[in-house]
């Protein structure tokens, strides 16, 4: 039986401003076997920063009068309660989550490019925000048993891989990560996992070479996968969609399972617009057909995705 | 919470618990929605858009935010009739809820095959027909934009079917209300109104297009002013009713459309943004009715006071 | 701060010194505009739309803000083209910007009428055809709906007057390239697209219309996807050169109507909530090309990249 | 000779919050005699108020890096700076100025009602806000000069008539405010003016009577009009649309003069867009023609309005 929960909000119809809504949860349900919320959640704290290439930064911690179980990969939907634009919520991984006594606090990180994350630059302690998650499927652990994990991170693609990295980690699994950025001060939450997995384990390359090797972090990801002995370790990536690829191909060669997790453009988020159109492979005559990222995804095996030439 | 009689309204002689439906590609098959909001709860739900055959879609970018709105062009990507009937059907019969599968295709004789093969399927109270579709056979204009095609396939789709016809209209013609009388004379049992918009958007760093498509379809609070227009100039100028759609987000949304003379209204792109819209507006109209102590919604439509006879 | 050549263009054999116009209706007879920018800067003016005679214009409400947007009935409220060129131009020749007096009519002897009388102001440059007007004398149906009465007011006004002749498209029909066809046909110098949109409002307590008018026009950065397709579409029509309107408010929008096809851009509503929106568009396309290492602004107009042929 | 001076801004052309614009002044000029500006204000405070009535408030104070002058009457056109919705600026009556070494500080008092004013009631100290101002003509206190002046003020309306206040005040016009509201804390202001007018001078009306007499505010102005002599006062109203009809319709009976200020729907405030039209008196057919609320007004001398019927 599905559970179904619809709180009190403030009915419309009046001209008063929506940030008077009460906030809390607006609905709950099963999804599948998980727990979907609807919720508005209160910012305790947006930090934001500017790293040398002149990208810009904010980490969002949020707090929710909820508990959910959230997943490695997971992601949630995201606006600032009672803004009218833009209209549509954006697509943000979770990036650390942790269980309070009267609800969770849950994190992300974003870089700062359009109007969806400007509006999140704006929040302030005390703000309202509307979240839709835990949304889409988790990483596979499952194959990371008995091998080691290799986690390859572009820039602000790290924050989907850190709850992946606790998770490894307490599943006793040898854990690396690769992670790459334009400059030392785009590798967000870099110092993070180096506590996790000891500094030895996180792998920096950096385009200007401040922090780390000089170039693309595909680079030293190769350059391991060519050291080591056969039986290779299971790969986990997020990132630019280039890097990603890269991956895929670098994984292929050395016949390494792959975990990617892709972006898109989403306007819903939980498989209702059919926006987020990913090319899967299929044995029908063209060779693919189009899965969503937010349902079917975020997280697909690398030998499923079908790449465009 | 139970929706009190007041909200109940008659469409295509179609019984709706109230007269807040979700709009086709907006719901997916009305499951997905399920998983947010309680379908038992909204007066019907027009499904993405079913062909015949299943149907692949366009190539990604499908989606762009405008301001105030966004393009979509999905390509009509949907698993076709068959699928739904058998996969989606049976599992959304259970709500108590309307269900209207929106039908399209790209001649005469596709439209009348979709809805043939969603005639054997069980608990479908009427159809949506989407002519917004280029003709193929008739030079790929759209039947939308052409009275004569789109009386065409309303009176075949008519033909095939003793279920209620509803036929949506696009707001891209110079005159929408000549379309809508076409498609009244032509059999047609309800008009819902209006599709998107035709618009594009170009990233000026790359100059591509943004969408794979090169244009998409224009939805949201931009074309709400659009879509009221179209409603009250129909209104004026058919007898059968009519479901108001474009932008509607909220119950202040709503009430315009039903005002300019809608009997009922479609909630699209609020429920990516703001999955609990339609139930809100559900809410909201009630509590507009009892505050303006209206025994019926009903009393509403098309009740727009104006100074002067047009 | 001089402007650069790189953003001098050409359109229908008016030289500009940048592709950036204020819009009809947006700024007045250029005079209040220039008490807060300085027009020595601007591409050029378009005025208010002017008449044979003044109007009176409609009653208020005449503004409604929408959500990205605004509807306004303003009713073509003018001096008249008389006092324009006695009391107006003197004063606007002063500055160092193209003049084009936007000019309507209800028939196609109005049209040639205001004509004949800015024929007599010196210093104007060419004329803008607002044709977005009912035709009384045909029906009331609008001049731009329709490709036939387009192309016969643009052919007497060409007829009336060497200037150049720049006639302005509505949105709100079926098949806007046909129409721009027609008009080409006609003479046209060049096209300038779109005008507004015809949306409504109603105000849901009182259940009347917001504009006195009832419907209005509707602009903004709402309307900007629609207005960049109908670009894109005319300029696959035509060879004559396209000014683009619709939502433009900042740089990246006059660049994505430019790659669209526009040789040149107007701004509108943006003026009213930023009154400097044109100079930083100036700014903002002279800083662009020499980031892009652009010789010329025109090396963009219609440079939009498509992978497949249309 | 005209005075004009643009400063530089951030060049558009590049995705980045507009929030990092530096303000200042965007363009000054001079408007006739006077000095208008395109600027970005500073808010010093932003104080939300709400009143028995339930209707809500806002004072909003400014600082600005820029001295220009202001007079009684006149208006702004105010944004939250980088807000895109929504899109209009709103007209606001000048409450206060006061001159500062550096710049100018001005208020303004705002009814929380729309979109509009509720994107102002958001703003905190620090944020930037859009300014365009001053606009509109002013009070002429030419015919007040040994007479006695009424002020006749409807809710927010107070806000347009503080400065005239002040200014009579200091020209030694006997002056007596008379303001109405639905409740006392519908009044907006009134202590400050009776702070500079004497309690004696300020009449208050409420319409639950929770303040001063129960009802319009017209009624006390009507009593006052009949118990005096011949040579009437000048009268100064600023309120919603009935009330400035009641005051012209009494005024008119007692061959006073009288000064109105209006509203209307805005989109420009500066007299290009023609969209705040007012019905003037004529000597043509009709009777009357079109004037424009934010050049022509937003003051007009009352036997000068055509009213409808
Ligand atoms: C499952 C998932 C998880 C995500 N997690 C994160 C996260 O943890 N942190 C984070 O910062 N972002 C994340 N994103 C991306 C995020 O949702 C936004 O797409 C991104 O932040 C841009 O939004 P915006 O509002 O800033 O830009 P917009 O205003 O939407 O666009 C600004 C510019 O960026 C371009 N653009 C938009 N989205 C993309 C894209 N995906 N790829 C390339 N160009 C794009 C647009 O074309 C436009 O030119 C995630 C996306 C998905 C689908
Ligand atoms: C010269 C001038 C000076 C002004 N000074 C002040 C001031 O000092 N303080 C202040 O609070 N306001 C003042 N106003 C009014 C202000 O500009 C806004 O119109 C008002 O605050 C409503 O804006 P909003 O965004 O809240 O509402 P909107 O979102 O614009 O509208 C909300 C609702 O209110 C209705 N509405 C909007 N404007 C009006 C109106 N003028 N009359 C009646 N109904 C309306 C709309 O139809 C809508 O239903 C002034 C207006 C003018 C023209
Ligand atoms: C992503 C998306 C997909 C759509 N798919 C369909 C469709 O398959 N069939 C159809 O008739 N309309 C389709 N529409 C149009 C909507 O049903 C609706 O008419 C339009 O979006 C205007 O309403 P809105 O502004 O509330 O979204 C789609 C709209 C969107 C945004
Ligand atoms: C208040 C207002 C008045 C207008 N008056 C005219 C006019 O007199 N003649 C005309 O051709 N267009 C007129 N227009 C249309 C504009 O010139 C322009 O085509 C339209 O607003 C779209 O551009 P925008 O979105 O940048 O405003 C008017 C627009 C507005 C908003
Ligand atoms: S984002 Fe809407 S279906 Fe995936
Ligand atoms: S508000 Fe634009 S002319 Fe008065």
């Amino acid at each position: 039986m599905r559970r179904f929960n619809f709180r009190a909000y403030r009915v419309p119809g009046t001209n008063f401003p929506a940030a008077e809504l009460d906030y809390g949860l607006l609905a709950d349900r099963l999804r599948g076997d998980r727990l979907l919320i609807d919720a508005i959640a209160i910012v305790e704290r947006n930090q934001l920063n500017q790293s040398a290439s002149g990208r810009r930064y904010g980490e969002l911690r949020l707090k929710m009068t909820n508990r959910v179980e959230v997943r490695p990969g997971q992601f949630a939907m995201l606006k600032p309660h009672a803004d009218f634009e833009p209209l549509l919520r954006r697509a943000m991984a979770y990036y650390r989550c942790e269980d309070l006594a009267d609800g969770l606090r849950v994190e992300f990180i974003y870089q700062i490019l359009g109007r969806g994350t400007q509006s999140l630059s704006r929040l302030r302690p005390g703000d309202m925000v509307d979240l839709l998650g835990p949304l889409g499927n988790t990483y596979d652990t499952q194959p990371a048993r008995g091998r080691r994990a290799l986690l390859v991170a572009g820039g602000v693609g790290s924050a989907a891989l850190y709850m992946l990295a606790e998770n490894l980690r307490s599943e006793g699994v040898e854990t690396r990560l690769f992670i790459g950025g334009a400059s030392a001060g785009d590798l967000p939450g870099v110092d993070r996992f180096e506590e996790l997995l000891g500094a030895e384990n996180v792998i920096c390359a950096t385009i200007d070479g401040t922090r780390g090797t000089e170039g693309f972090v595909t680079e030293p990801l190769q350059d391991h996968l060519r050291s080591i002995e056969a039986r290779g370790p299971i790969i986990y990536a997020c990132g630019p969609d280039p890097m990603l690829h890269r991956v895929a191909q670098i994984a292929e060669k050395s016949e390494t399972t792959t975990q990617l997790s892709l972006e898109s453009p989403m306007a819903c988020g939980f498989g209702i617009c059919v926006g987020c159109a990913v090319a899967i492979k299929s044995d029908c005559p063209e060779g693919f057909v189009y899965g969503k990222v937010c349902t079917d995804g975020p997280v697909f095996r690398s030998e499923d995705l079908y790449w465009a030439e | 919470m139970t929706d009190g009689a007041v909200l109940h309204i008659e469409v295509a002689g179609i019984g709706f618990q109230n007269p807040v439906l979700t709009a086709s590609g907006t719901c997916g098959y009305g499951l997905d929605m399920a998983e947010l909001i309680d379908l038992n709860r909204l007066g019907g739900v027009c499904t993405k858009g079913l062909s015949a055959r299943p149907m692949r879609g366009n190539a990604p970018w499908r989606i762009v935010e405008t301001h105030g709105g966004m393009l979509n062009a999905i390509g009509l990507q949907n698993i076709g009739a068959r699928a739904f009937i058998e996969d989606k059907l049976p599992r959304l019969r259970r709500y108590n809820t309307r269900i209207i599968p929106n039908v399209f295709g790209y001649t005469v004789d596709e439209y009348i095959e979709a809805v043939r093969i969603l005639e054997d399927g069980d608990g479908i109270h009427g159809y949506e027909l989407n002519i917004s579709c280029p003709n193929v056979k008739a030079g790929g204009e759209s039947f939308a934009n052409d009275a004569h095609q789109a009386a065409e396939v309303t009176e075949a789709v008519k033909n095939a079917t003793r279920r209620p016809v509803m036929v949506k209209l696009s707001p891209n013609v110079t005159d929408i209300a000549a379309i809508a009388r076409a498609v009244e004379s032509a059999g047609a049992d309800a008009l819902s109104l209006v599709n998107t918009a035709v618009g594009m958007s170009i990233d000026v760093e790359t100059r591509r297009p943004r969408l794979a498509n090169i244009t998409g379809g224009l939805s949201g609070p931009a074309i709400k002013p659009i879509a009221v227009r179209c409603v009250f100039q129909v209104a004026r100028a058919v007898k059968i009713p009519l479901v108001g759609i474009g932008g509607i987000a909220t119950t202040e949304d709503a009430l315009e459309f039903i005002i300019a003379g809608a009997s009922a209204v479609q909630v699209g792109t609020a429920s990516f943004y703001d999955p609990q819209a339609a139930m809100k507006i559900v809410d909201g109209l009630e509590a507009y009715c009892l505050r303006k102590g209206l025994d019926s919604i009903r009393d509403l439509v098309g009740a727009v006071r104006l100074d002067q006879d047009l």
